[in-house]
């Protein structure tokens, strides 16, 4: 996004909202991270402790999904770039 | 979403600190948005989708509670992954997720 | 949720959004089970009516899903409950 | 919502019932959201997911017609199922869901 | 819904409010298309470029969805003037 | 939301045009709606779901570069399949939706 006609008043209220924005998306993707791999990695309700099994595949799936978002991130700020950098050459 | 609506500056309102409001919302939405995934997920896991009859017989009542403890483990142990990945990549560890 | 720092005007302000939530969690708790029994139970197309049979589906998904999240929601708050009671001894 | 932006008291704005255009908001949104979630239940119930042709065929036409029918039935269903209980256990029962 | 109780400011009010959702349901919808029919049409990925059989579906994929909500909302808005129709009926 | 919380008439408050920080903040939501969409989709295309490991393997690595590439594909294509339907049915087109 471009900010640069904002009045800098603008920019810090922007600034701000922004920021309890992050807050709330990463409480989103915690929510989410738990449902799924839930989902994922519990289909024994035999008991109600965890198994080691269970424990070890929650762990490997929460570590890959954010591996997994970051790569995605990257490729996405990445194609985002190019479109950007197409779009000013065809201005000049 | 509720700053937007106040314009900036305006925190206090009639007495009201909104920023108060505002954290306590945000919680509020946090627990419940939590309880509902818990809700879809043990309904998944442990209902019978056929729905022959009305009332939640033995097995299922067995898993609802265990799945419910189990669900909740799941979210401190997702927390605590968090928080440690957090700690490890800015310096400093903030207050625990494991409860909300 | 601890409301012990809030004055009473605070409490009564959100007394009053806490209200207009509970409205709109029930109307989206409403369009929810709509949804869920309906995918569960229909799935004859070659008729416009509800047949007895996914009539009384309908009915036993509806019941089913309050007496299930009724339990979800007992067990929760016996859960938080014991998280708050821990906390506690740890403080003293 | 839009008590948090507004802050206390403030009902009225301007010769607008702020309390008023929420209802009516809260009234949108409900039918907004219980058509999205026909539109997608119908679209998982009739179309053809391999997506060979742009139109609609015969079949999944008839059926969708159908299906807006019964999922408008389960609708009142569901709606007079949750009014009996809420009537069961708080006494007195709030005007009809039947018809949004 | 019936806007007859509302002064002329407050129907002025509520266009905007209307018109500023029609935005974001249109870009809710949009997302939803691109999603939906990226699941249904993309499976294979020896390949970062779309083949011209994914292509087509996406094609499809797209029209048919909108032609199905139009369809869905035809029916809907039939069966509401139904029912607004037959409580005008029992009134009189 | 915003305008609801706002109260009509006051676009500007304490020097802050309150229209430009909503389009902004649409603009924020949709690419990060889309984002969301985008990850889930490519995380289910791509990643085993029996969680063996906590590395993505190189397999899954090639399986997300192109899965992104394709969703931006397919973004595109929505976005100019749908401009082309507005605009035959209004007349005119709108600013283009490929790029977010």
């Amino acid at each position: 996004m471009d900010f640069s006609s904002f009045t800098s008043a603008e920019q810090a209220h922007m600034t701000k909202i922004i920021e309890k924005r992050q807050m709330t998306d990463f409480l989103k993707m915690y929510a989410n991270l738990t449902e799924k791999c839930f989902n994922a990695c519990c289909n024994d309700f035999t008991s109600k402790a965890l198994s080691s099994k269970e424990d070890q595949c929650i762990l490997n799936c929460t570590e890959k999904f954010i591996k997994h978002s970051e790569r995605v991130g990257a490729r996405f700020a990445e194609a985002n770039a190019d479109i950007q950098a197409a779009a000013q050459q065809q201005q000049s | 979403m509720s700053f937007l609506g106040r314009g900036p500056g305006n925190a206090t309102n009639g007495g009201i600190n909104m920023d108060k409001i505002d954290m306590a919302l945000t919680e509020l939405d946090t627990v419940t948005d939590f309880f509902n995934r818990m809700v879809q997920s043990c309904h998944s896991k442990c209902i019978n989708a056929r729905y022959a009859e009305a009332e939640l017989n033995k097995g299922e009542s067995v898993c609802i509670d265990r799945c419910v403890a189990k669900f909740n483990d799941v979210q401190k142990k997702v927390g605590e992954k968090l928080q440690s990945r957090t700690a490890a990549n800015a310096g400093a560890a903030p207050g625990g997720f494991g409860a909300l």
